[in-house]
């Protein structure tokens, strides 16, 4: 049932071309849902952190987009959106926001109350106490959240190809799944993570550029 | 909800609970949900021919593809699988060790159906129109030998990746004009939801698609070491068909005792369908004829579509016999 | 030049009374001190003047207008530090004068210019976290400082300073105060820092977490001129200013055992 | 497409009794997934916290196991696992650890590092540095992990099933479907939802008592 | 009773060089006081000291044994009060007894039984976001003293407490100290409490920050013994200590200019 590591590399090699066609096809869905997502998770998080009705009406529905198992809503996606990117992304930012929004909501609502205090006291406008307090406080938790995002943002454009397409490593798979060329399923699959880890290993160097007060605190006094 | 009993057991542990140590355990794993494809088994195990043979067959529902893969590593003994796609399989070097024992439908039943205002009555007429592919080779090469068969151009036939999963609302919202279906369920459910439909099935267009779909699958191992098991489950499946036949409405009750989530009108009509097809023609049910077999893979490999398939490959006869 | 009144204020917290009926003036361009035993109420007050913290009871009257639960019209400087942990020592600084919509710029110029002034040299491109602890204090009070220099409430500004670095602090602040006309109400414990500083001084008494809420248990003027204030030390008016405070302070101190 | 919402109660109501019947193996697997998820995610954290070596060594191999899409391994899970339930808890322990291993781990990585000087000064050891303050710091980042995962275990229950099986929600969803019963599909779906915001509310109250240090600050100074 | 050498102690920081060969000797049983301006490093001494930072050159020595490196060996107040946000009051002060191995109904009830002395009644059960800065500090000092009262090293103790309930807090430290013989190392900003406190003072000088490294400038000796320091304040050998300091103070600050 395993094929042998030197026939998935193989496979890896010989398919090279196509996987790369493919390949390309899944990471700008891939980004450009990511983007959306992460954009989407933003202002849901600032909104909900800023008016409490809204939270309360809104974290239902969010969880709620959660709790619908993707491949169940993929088909109702499809006579909605067409076939061509547009399901397929919005399936990618219904699983990668989710992450975001929590991490920035959870970032924000942990900043210490006297610093908004201090704030305050300096007449800061909510929106001044969002940029230079409760936005920085919340980077450390939203790149932790940007980190699963970012694992699933991939996976969900992979999944996201089997509801239909002509292009993409989700295609792919499906097709040599249906082919029983497990040699070459090993190769996509593996093709894949290098991707994420590729990705995440972004995120990672992302985030100690934008926490630079983060690498001073390890110096020792 | 009315006498649902949860089935019990899992896998191997065919030591506990009320299972008869005397009896082989036996798995059996469907190429997916439960369906009037599969009745003759739950009719066989309900009306205990199994146990009388000595068996004590657990039905599984395998992930979406993959009952053959569970029947080659030998997970499951036996399974269902379709001609069509075993052939990525009984050639080249990357064979699984499983054959085909039975046809569990004499004759391919499936075809292309669409709105009878659309006007797809013979292949040719699919030009111009939608078709949801799954984007099989050997799809597309059947789909391309029937239009072209009828003096159309194939590559006017507009494919579209397909996500249907409803072919009654995605014929009537026009997501798609034709679709490849199996008539004994899903053209069944489109003549009950009342569509006006045209129909014509592959094998009408050419002989050669007459291919065997779906089949019963054995691992091969088990047929080389224990025939008598084979055999022995073979008789009591064919004991159970063959009361499908009979009876299609007590059938559509076991089986719906067995999946109490599917549609019971659906199940009906399907059953009453199936009754004429599941032996059809064929003095006895589950022949397979190796000219058939062979003449479909023979096209198979001409065309490209898999390495070279010898003569047999991937069936027996054996366990059948008229 | 602005005048603060505290008008009978009053303020629970956790179910526990915590101050009562406070009554507090401080004139336009005065410096007042504000002294009590530790967790009688002083930063409660002071959160509440600030516009931080609704009182029970009571009102907060600046130039004539009522600003309770106003924040923003005075720079208060809170008695932690309270540096924002990811910016510089230089954008902590300049935070109130792009928070007033001074070009960025100008903020960093103007906020580099009284590094010296507070001993601060070489810090502006470090991180709060690698200060001392006085460092922050000073970092702290120039960005209260550069809010709002009108009118200013310091919670203990000078607690983490040595004596000659305090004394530094002492008297720029005297000589700011003075050239600007600045109004200030200051929290201290140091007896001689509030009568060297301040032109009249309010004594609080009481002791809440044992039930006593905490009430002005008087105020002492100081009539020695701010501007001379040069070994002022030394001057009968401080001893005098000293004692009498100090008998407020001990007769509470024996009013709470 | 989609059914009157009168006919998707009237499939709650006439299915009641299959459903509850599905809803427990699902709610079952779903619980000892999140579980078993949740300690590995724990055990994960904490080990990774301290040793960095096993931090440089597992960090890239949990991020594998989010970016191996489930749906593809899941005929090796079942090849592996056998049909019963644990292919299927396996799966869910797969997508709900990482959200906690992620939260744990940021949560841990924040905490003031002069509050682990005071505890080296007091002679604390590693564990007890842990004890008494890592993990209390790294509450609210768990929580919010958890709210994730919690979220993901019962999807991921229901997709777990679909890798076959006899009973579960996953099972129920696949043979409606293939029935054309949408009414009844539409039903489970929105039964899962019901599940799931229970789920979710009870993180929400499991946060509040386990954090009750949080309420105080609200209080206004 | 324990003795403290700190043995030519040298470190660096972000690429500055902070102290230089710093040596002091704190006899078995008797207190000393670390002064000097802020930010000259005496934070960074005690870290040193604590064991919490390793030196660039220089050890550290106990009762004999070297301990440069290794924490847990004494107790160490920081400068910051560091109350854990989310434990109570009372089970913060508790924490080093249970971190002792103290069953936990014993460390409580131990811990308990000095609140009074520390002024806190009532605020066991609070958590540390509800009390005053003061009460947090002296909560602070409480938790090290049960850590460790055989040797104590104290970072400014009582800076943020009102003169009165801070000289309730010398009482008792002086009367701890000569009932259970600790030895102390305390740093303060505030000189009479370093001469009221101590046997001997050292006075560091220097501005790391404008690249003067911090060396010791001297000690002063205090003949008056410990045990009779009512009134001491008044006394000639006071005056004598605390001008002495102040002259080595000046010194620095005259040298920094
Ligand atoms: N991590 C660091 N990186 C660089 N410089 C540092 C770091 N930590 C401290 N410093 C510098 O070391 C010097 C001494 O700091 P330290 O906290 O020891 O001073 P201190 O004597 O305790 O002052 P204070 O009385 O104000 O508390 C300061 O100039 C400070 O800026
Ligand atoms: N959120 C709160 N809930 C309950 N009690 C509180 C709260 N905040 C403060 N207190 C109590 O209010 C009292 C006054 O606190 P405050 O901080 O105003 O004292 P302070 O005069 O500033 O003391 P210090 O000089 O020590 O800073 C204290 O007894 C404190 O315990
Ligand atoms: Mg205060
Ligand atoms: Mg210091």
């Amino acid at each position: 049932m395993l094929p042998s590591p030197i026939s998935v590399v193989g496979a890896l090699v010989g398919d090279y071309e196509l996987l790369l066609h493919h390949a390309m096809t899944t990471l700008v869905e891939a980004g450009i849902g990511l983007c959306a997502g992460v954009s989407l998770g933003f202002v849901a998080a600032i909104a909900m952190d800023h008016f409490e009705v809204l939270y309360r009406a809104l974290n239902p529905l969010i969880v709620l987009t959660q709790t619908v198992p993707t491949v169940a809503i993929a088909p109702l996606l499809v006579l909605w959106f067409g076939y061509g990117m547009l399901p397929k992304i919005v399936l990618i930012v219904i699983s990668t926001f989710f992450p975001i929004t929590v991490g920035l909501l959870g970032g924000m609502r942990s900043v210490d109350s006297d610093e908004i205090d201090l704030m305050r006291s300096m007449g800061a406008s909510e929106f001044e106490i969002l940029r230079h307090v409760k936005l920085p406080a919340a980077l450390p938790q939203f790149f932790s959240g940007l980190k699963i995002s970012a694992a699933y943002a991939l996976v969900g454009a992979v999944i996201a190809e089997w509801l239909g397409g002509f292009s993409g490593l989700g295609v792919y798979m499906t097709r040599v799944r249906k082919a029983y060329a497990f040699d070459r399923m090993f190769a996509v699959i593996i093709l894949i993570s290098a991707l994420s880890l590729v990705l995440m290993r972004g995120v990672e160097i992302l985030r100690r550029l934008a926490i630079p007060w983060e690498r001073v605190r390890r110096c020792e006094r | 909800g009315c006498g649902f009993k949860p089935q019990k057991g899992v896998g191997s542990n065919s030591a506990s609970g009320n299972a008869d140590p005397e009896l082989k355990m036996i798995t059996f794993a469907l190429d997916w949900t439960p369906n009037t494809n599969h009745t003759g088994l739950y009719v066989a195990r309900e009306r205990g021919y199994y146990r009388e043979a000595g068996l004590d067959v657990e039905i599984v529902q395998a992930p979406e593809n993959g009952a053959d893969a569970l029947v080659a590593s030998g997970d499951a003994q036996f399974g269902v699988s379709f001609q069509d796609s075993m052939a990525g399989y009984v050639s080249g070097d990357a064979q699984l060790p499983v054959s085909a024992v039975a046809a569990i439908i004499q004759h391919n039943t499936s075809g292309i159906i669409s709105l009878a205002d659309r006007g797809i009555t013979s292949p040719a007429k699919m030009m111009d129109h939608t078709y949801a592919t799954w984007e099989m080779l050997i799809e597309q090469g059947i789909i391309k030998r029937c239009v072209e068969a009828d003096g159309g151009v194939y590559d006017r036939v507009k494919l579209i990746p397909s996500t249907v999963t409803d072919e009654v609302s995605a014929l009537s919202s026009g997501e798609v004009d034709s679709i490849w279906i199996f008539w004994g369920w899903a053209g069944e459910k489109c003549k009950l939801a009342g569509l006006d439909t045209s129909y014509f099935s592959f094998e009408s267009v050419d002989k050669v698609f007459d291919y065997y779909t779906p089949v019963i699958i054995a691992n091969n191992m088990l047929i080389k070491d224990d025939p008598k098991t084979v055999q022995a489950f073979m008789d009591a499946t064919r004991r159970g068909y063959e009361d499908c036949i009979q009876d299609p409405d007590a059938a559509a009750e076991i089986l719906l005792k067995a999946a109490p989530e599917l549609e019971r009108e659906l199940v009906v009509a399907s059953q009453h369908y199936l009754a004429e097809q599941y032996r059809a023609d064929a003095p006895v049910w589950g022949l397979l004829d190796q000219k058939r077999w062979d003449a479909f893979y023979a096209w198979v490999s001409e065309q490209g579509f898999a390495p070279t398939i010898a003569a047999g490959a991937g069936m027996t006869d054996a366990f059948i016999t008229a | 030049m602005s005048q603060l009144e505290v008008q009978h204020v009053s303020q629970t917290l956790g179910g526990v009374n915590i101050i009562e009926d406070i009554c507090i003036t401080v004139q336009a361009g005065s410096i007042a001190c504000l002294l009590g035993p530790s967790g009688c109420g002083k930063t409660t007050l002071f959160h509440i003047i600030a516009g931080l913290a609704t009182p029970y009871q009571g009102t907060i009257v600046l130039d004539g207008k009522e600003i309770t639960g106003t924040p923003g019209k005075l720079a208060y400087m809170l008695q932690k530090d309270l540096l924002l942990a990811h910016k510089t020592i230089l954008a902590n600084v300049a935070l109130p004068l792009l928070l007033r919509g001074v070009p960025k710029c100008e903020a960093y110029e103007h906020a580099r210019s009284l590094f010296g002034v507070f001993g601060l040299e070489g810090t502006d491109q470090r991180w709060p976290s690698e200060l001392s602890g006085g460092m922050r204090q000073r970092v702290a009070l120039l960005r209260s400082y550069l809010f709002n220099n009108d009118f200013m409430l310091l919670d203990e500004p000078f607690s983490a300073l040595d004596a000659f670095t305090k004394a530094d602090m002492h008297r720029w602040f005297l000589q700011v105060a003075e050239e600007l006309g600045t109004t200030a109400l200051v929290v201290t414990h140091d007896i001689d820092e509030a009568v060297l500083l301040s032109d009249r001084m309010y004594v609080m008494r009481g002791a809440p977490q044992r039930g006593i809420p905490t009430c002005i248990a008087g105020e002492v003027e100081i009539a020695h001129p701010r501007s001379d204030r040069k070994d002022f030390g030394l001057s009968e008016d401080f001893i005098l200013a000293k004692r009498s405070v100090m008998e407020l302070l001990r007769a509470d101190q024996d009013d709470a055992r």
